[in-house]
């Protein structure tokens, strides 16, 4: 039996004196109201590992992963996008990374400035009004989204685009799916990948809530249309929730523009790390509408003075939306939420700033728009749809499991097998390059691709 | 002598000047953006942005300044009842924050990630042997995600076997996610009362039971910081009507290594790993709530699941009863690797020391405490746990001074208040966790402050209700925030 | 407002008890200890080691509230003139904390490397490039020991020659250290006055230069921020009478990027990495001083060097008339990682950019500062470089507050002081550089603090003389820290 | 001609109103005092890389570096020692990393704390009662003693072990020869490696200013012998410097227990990464002895009080003895020095502790007897000396140099060469082991050696 740890202070000298203070023997007496079944953990030592051994161990493990990092070209996110080294310098300060969720808000001005700053800067992105302090990730923005919509609009049924991953749509439906909403598929065109208009006019009708739409698609397509569908939700009663990547936002125009009434986003784009996918930030934001807001999910900081009304500061506000007062009749359950990478994306945004966001917009279209151009190769690579993309873009490839094993040899990892999600894009691969790929690397990819084809 | 620290620090958007810039893109090689400049039609073009123009000095002077007016438990005492406030290991953020962490592609192939899936693997068999249960998803984001989850999964096992069971019963006491999350998994919420004891009223259970009954939901100790010792018998009555028994495992630190919710008759468990694990909070997440099953529900969680076969390890998508996806990918993978390594630190013999000091820690307040005029330890005597809910009802109704102005004079101190008003059945409640990171040194400030604020909310109420002084901002106008009038929910909203 | 963070925080030796750890050891496959507990004989045995006993979450929070009560560049404006204190890039810090660098030893063979050498050989050459100077030692832990090294090598130039010189010659305007390294290399030190306007009295040099002068250390912009224009007239001045010229870098920010001193008379060089080339103080180090020299000194530098040979990288040891070490190893590694980076963030366009923005700041300062009722700027008009010196000498006459005073009163408004009492030509002194990284709107606080000061100066002076009050301590009591009686230099001292 | 950057703001849309206000058209008008010597500097681009960029250069150049890490064996210094993850976490902080030489002590309580802190652990593990803030290294430490002896006693010559590296007696004479002290070496002994007593006193003369030893000495060697050295030397009324490494004295008697008056070590082992021997620290203490302490060279903090006696506060102390004061009376010329790694060494002794200390002492030390166990081999392998080694140890192995290359095929990094410091040592090699190897790690080393030597 252990009696002293360096994370446990009072396994010490002073583990008798308090004891003796509870009027207990020993620490098992307080355990005594418990039925005891013996059991073992087999799969941990029964002592503790000190700090050097456990970062060998923790090491060796890990040193059985391959790291591609940017010679990784994985569409459909995570992605690699530059991540200023300021970024994990400020959110390593205990004083962020150690708090709670600021119930306190007198000691907590800091991060809920942050907070509000974030929110201030999706607002600013999303060309919205109101925005909350982050939701797990977008599949569940999404979902959260659709719920939204139900209770605005008293309606059952949400349309989706036909063209997202098989993840995101079971996400959707097992948030949907208990309260009784509908899921339908709007399909997509066949020559450019957006949501074919014609086609939702036909499955839209009354009973909708609201229609989702993302921009840049899944498939990393530029889609006109957008203005289009959100004027036929519209018109049909129905909400319109506009999903965009933040980083296309430097070009594009955002969500409120384009008429959304509430706007999601991926926010791992902004300064944080891929990380196996385990680094996600759903981003939700909406128009300045009571009957919306009030429907949001997730906590949200608001500005307020202080009683004495001298000084500003920030609270969080509209608590009574969520699920520690409203308890079952909340908006959401969400409660931890993914807070410290939303003040990540708060410093990445804040550096980037304007002209930053600009250029990385268009850099990553050049990049991308450069990649699928090289990577063309008659008769045996050709982009899938006809369009401008956005970092993903989506290239059916003549035998391509060969060719993703053949890139693989080069030291790098090729597109998202895109067959598993649309059985329809046989050969289909899903590739994204961003700004940190410089014209070299992005020619090296192209090449290892002819080369395995037995091109050039 | 306490002083947080104070800079009256503008909004990121009320800085900088036209033309300053954060970062430089520059780059040799580049593919020349010119050439595409004309890619995007005018018709999906953005005109203005308004972002701030501020410089590298100034972003990184910024969130510096904000983060001192930040408490965190790098600086002292953080004891919020039921958020289990640990030390958070400064190993496991290096580790977390390694390039074959962060620089992972989940789209990579098995073969060259199976250090991630070896530490999930090995993950998922210590969760399962730490808590009694089979088999363990690591995929929820956090405990409301992974109390979803358990409630998806009771759904589907009933649907399965044809059984349309639409009643989660909670007691009172419970978190607000249970009833949040069994709500959004499309159930009835029946709500069971605490009795005067602290324990869930088991005749009330009993009426309450039904063909109905999806399952229960507690958390055990309860968040009266009390063990529910009748949890067996609780399980019975449940499953003999045919429910599951749910266990939230927020409260795990009070139990751990201790005794395991698998042997008390729970069929489905979150672990909250930013609570009893030693994650870090960050401020409200990210964090993870994996959920573990008995044998029998194996097959409702989330895919994929990593499995091992020849020395290998592989994910597993050929799950047929699966209720699919809780979210994109595989889990907070860095926070997976900050619970892995924190696990290896403790051993067995770590988690026990960790749960018996952390209760030690709770009594020893109790104990001090419960002699102050006005505050009192409701629902009776039994030895608590990793946290106890103290009450000043008695205080409010002589003095008026409230948990609230309490809570904001122990602030004062350098002292972080408890949670407060929670759980909702004791009135005026201050419930303290101190966790077994927490020094007896500090837990007697806590009772010096208590005893002092407690005399002067005798003498001089009024001027513990002008407190804090010594925070960065005195008390705040929270109602002011969130009235339709004055709400301010973003810069753009403040400065039209 | 400003506040600063207060915590009364003990020593560490006051926190802590017995039993308790900060670090475990335990690991698995280890050699047993028991084995070898009997090799240490009695005699050489220590007794009794009294470092303090606490846990790692004690020590977590005592250096995290201690750096709280710290002042740096991060929180805002370090104007400290002659301290160059720039914005410290974060990505430096990650380059220099990489494996590739940390986990490097000196005695693996160079071809295992390569990497270090190549960056240190590119770094070389740059800071040749830069300084106008044929070769440089990157060996020197500081601008001082860069000082002492260029000393050396007068010394054994000299020697070589068979010139027995023992002089050095200083400007009254120079740095402590100048004369100190001078006298640490066995020099006489020989002042020359600074003129009126200034500069270096040239007429003075002129008669002080002797067939003993063994050289003239100087800095150029010199310690008023004055450009001492007629640079190449002194050099020709030392150089005829058989000395050597050595540059003190500290100032090379007034000038990087627009003028070398190997263009302008000097034959010897160090440079601050930690000034003009943004590597962090540190609270006061590690810092790098390499050291330049024209071709003909060369041999004479520190060993080893590095070399390029066919595309390899190697050391040359092989330098006869070399000085030897001035430190073990081949300089501050991590220090020169930084500096790397920063000047490939700059390229010549941004070093450019670098001082001619610093200098304008402090011409802007300047010219708002001379305004100011009881500050002057001496030693003429000519323009300022990288930093100027204030007098407060009016103010101190008219109302008895001193430059120190308003050094106090400026720390009460966030605002950290200049440098102050030097250089020791000017009566109360009060040295600002402001960098390229400040802010105008910083600078513009300064001014007006120094205007509010002033004016309270005239009407308030004891007011001001009671300054600080919103630092973590009020004005400390200086003289007791070095009084025989009362000093304290350790905790053992304190304790006994 | 580039007009911004992001790390200077006012490079930016307030530049042309603070040259309005300076009376000036241009940056270049600020510069017209400079005789213009055209030049390029080719070794740079002209135009700057933004921050992605610089670290893709930057990570390649240092790609070209193998990292041997602990598999590194090599002797002497730097050692890989554990480091605990907090260290780097404190001291990353800026207020501590981008902060000057507390000159403003108000403002400056924190770091000035830490130093003082920092004086008061070195004193306690060297049994002294003064020290000073950090010297640039250990070398710099032994001659600024040197000197500082030279001052105390008015005497010349100064006695150093022959058993030290060149490097060190380089730097030693470097410092010394211009202030006409003369170095003298001890003999070694050619059993034990320590200091001979007999033919020190013979050495040992009226002139002698101070004696310097090291325990260990620098080819890991404890030494018996220096109580007899210390003695020896205050008989002739010379100063006695001892010079220890800070780990081993959880173990072994201190300097101040062995009458040195003056202590030094290297301070790298405590919590320093070796960095290719870039990160150094000296550490420099004393008795309080005024005569001594007035002679100290470097920042020293002392304690004081505030001005009202209320309080406690850390100022910096006997600024009387240094440069910025004394000007070429200096005690040295010492300036900026190794401050924030006198931190990282302050955090790494607290978390240590007591009992951290003295098994990291004792668990080094069984490492290195039972590595030199193992190597042995007869009359291919032997010690080079008899005696307890600690974590460095000299071993004379047949055809070292061939081994060294074996040993480097398998991914380690044997001894270091001591042929070249000591040619009498012909085929000898200094290696190293701490308390971060494991039992199976240093079998790896010892079984490639005897391999490499054809053994099993
Ligand atoms: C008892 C209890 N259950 C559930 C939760 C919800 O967990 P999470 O915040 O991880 O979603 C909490 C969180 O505070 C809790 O205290
Ligand atoms: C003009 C001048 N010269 C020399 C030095 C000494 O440099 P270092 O502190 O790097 O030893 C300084 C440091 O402040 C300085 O300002």
């Amino acid at each position: 039996m252990i009696n002293t740890h360096p994370y446990i202070p009072n396994a010490s000298s002073v583990t008798k004196e308090m004891l003796r203070v509870v009027g207990v023997r020993g620490l098992d007496d307080l355990f005594v109201d418990i039925p005891s079944f013996p059991f073992e953990i087999d799969e941990l030592l029964p002592e503790p590992i000190g700090e050097s051994g456990v970062k060998r161990i923790v090491e060796e493990t890990l040193s059985k992963n391959k790291v591609y990092g940017t010679k990784c070209f994985a569409g459909g996110g995570p992605w690699f996008h530059f991540i200023p080294s300021a970024v994990r310098h400020i959110i390593s300060r205990g004083e962020f990374l150690t708090s709670y969720t600021p119930y306190q808000a007198e000691v907590s001005q800091g991060i809920l400035q942050a907070f509000f700053e974030f929110q201030s800067l999706i607002c600013e992105l999303y060309d919205m009004e109101v925005a909350n302090a982050s939701m797990y990730d977008l599949s569940t923005a999404v979902a959260e989204s659709a719920l939204l919509c139900a209770r605005v609009t008293g309606r059952k049924k949400i349309i989706i685009p036909a063209c997202l991953p098989w993840e995101r749509k079971s996400v959707i439906a097992n948030y949907t799916e208990p309260q009784g909403v509908l899921i339908e598929e709007a399909p997509y065109s066949k020559e450019n990948g957006g949501v074919d208009l014609e086609r939702l006019k036909e499955v839209i009708d009354d009973d909708v809530a609201g229609v989702y739409v993302e921009n840049p698609s899944f498939l990393g397509m530029i889609d006109n249309g957008v203005k289009g569908i959100v004027e036929i939700s519209h018109d049909s009663g129905a909400l319109a929730v506009v999903g965009c990547d933040p980083l296309s936002l430097g070009v594009l125009k955002p969500p409120g523009e384009l008429g959304a009434d509430v706007a999601v986003g991926n926010g791992q784009p902004l300064g944080i790390a891929p990380a196996m996918g385990g680094n996600t930030l759903g981003i939700m934001a909406c128009r300045e509408d009571p009957g919306i807001v009030r429907q949001m999910p997730g906590r949200i900081v608001g500005m307020t003075k202080t009683a004495d009304g001298r000084r500003r500061g920030y609270v969080l506000a509209l608590s009574t939306r969520e699920q520690h007062i409203r308890r079952e009749k909340a908006t959401s359950n969400i409660c931890t939420n993914q807070a410290l990478l939303a003040v990540a994306a708060t410093i990445y945004l804040s550096m980037m700033g304007r002209t930053g966001l600009a250029s990385i917009s268009r850099k990553i279209i050049a990049n991308t728009e450069y990649a699928k151009d090289r990577m063309r190769m008659d008769e045996l690579i050709e982009p899938i749809f006809q369009g401008i993309n956005f970092r993903d873009f989506a290239m059916t490839i003549k035998g391509a499991d060969d060719v993703d094993g053949k890139i693989r040899e080069k030291g790098m990892v090729g597109g998202r097998n895109l067959s598993e999600d649309f059985p329809e894009m046989k050969d289909g691969r899903l590739f994204a390059v961003t700004e940190v790929h410089t014209k070299k690397e992005i020619d090296e990819l192209t090449s290892s691709i002819h080369e395995a084809l037995g091109g050039a | 002598m306490y002083r947080q620290a104070l800079f009256e620090e503008p909004l990121i958007f009320e800085l900088g000047k036209a033309g300053r810039v954060g970062i430089l893109l520059n780059d040799e090689n580049q593919v020349p953006i010119e050439q595409y400049e004309g890619a995007i039609s005018k018709s999906m073009r953005r005109e203005k942005l308004n972002l701030p123009e501020v410089s590298q000095v100034e972003v990184t002077r910024h969130f510096t300044k904000l983060s001192q007016m930040n408490w965190g438990v790098d600086l002292g005492p953080y004891p919020l009842g039921s958020c289990t406030m640990k030390y958070n290991p400064r190993l496991n953020e290096d580790l977390a924050t390694r390039e074959q962490v962060e620089q992972m592609h989940p789209r990579q192939s098995v073969e060259s990630s199976q250090g991630s899936l070896e530490l999930m693997f090995r993950l998922e068999r210590a969760l399962s042997s730490i808590t009694g249960m089979d088999e363990f998803t690591l995929q929820p984001a956090a405990g409301a995600q992974g109390e979803l989850t358990g409630c998806l999964i009771i759904r589907k096992y009933h649907r399965k076997r044809g059984d349309h069971r639409d009643e989660i019963i909670i007691p009172d006491s419970a978190h607000g996610t249970n009833p949040a999350s069994a709500a959004m998994a499309g159930f009835k919420v029946v709500v069971v009362r605490t009795s005067e004891d602290g324990y869930i009223d088991l005749d009330m259970l009993k009426c309450a039971v039904s063909n109905k009954t999806a399952g229960l939901m507690m958390t055990n100790p309860n968040t009266l910081g009390i063990f529910e010792n009748k949890a067996c018998e609780i399980a019975e009555v449940v499953h003999r009507a045919g429910g599951l028994m749910y266990y939230d495992g927020a409260n795990l630190q009070g139990i751990v290594g201790r005794a395991r919710p698998g042997d008390l008759g729970f069929d489905i468990a979150h672990i909250n790993l930013h609570k009893t694990f030693s994650t870090p909070h960050g401020g409200g997440g990210p964090g993870a709530g994996p959920v573990g099953v008995k044998e029998g529900l194996s097959g409702f969680l989330p895919v994929p699941m990593v499995e091992q076969k020849e020395g290998k390890y592989e994910f597993n998508w050929d799950r047929p009863d699966s209720i699919g996806k809780i979210r994109e990918d595989y889990g907070s993978f860095p926070i997976l690797v900050r619970a892995y390594a924190y696990l290896l630190s403790m051993g067995v013999e770590g988690l026990k020391l960790s749960s018996g000091i952390a209760v030690l820690n709770t009594n020893y307040f109790a104990r001090k405490v419960s002699g102050i005029r006005g505050f009192s330890v409701p629902f009776g005597n039994a030895i608590r746990k990793h946290e106890v809910v103290i009450s000043a009802a008695d205080i409010m109704r002589e003095t008026g001074v409230s948990a609230y102005d309490i809570s904001k004079a122990l602030l004062d101190k350098g002292l972080h208040a408890p949670t407060i008003y929670f759980p909702l059945i004791v009135k005026e409640a201050l419930m303290f966790e101190f966790t077994d990171a927490e020094l007896k040194e500090n837990i007697d400030l806590y009772v010096e402050a208590l005893e002092d604020i407690s005399q002067r909310a005798y003498t001089d109420p009024s001027g513990v209700k002008a407190q804090p002084k010594n925070t960065s901002v005195g008390r705040l106008d929270e109602v002011r925030a969130s009235h339709p009038r004055t709400m301010r929910l973003s810069y753009r909203m403040h400065s039209h």
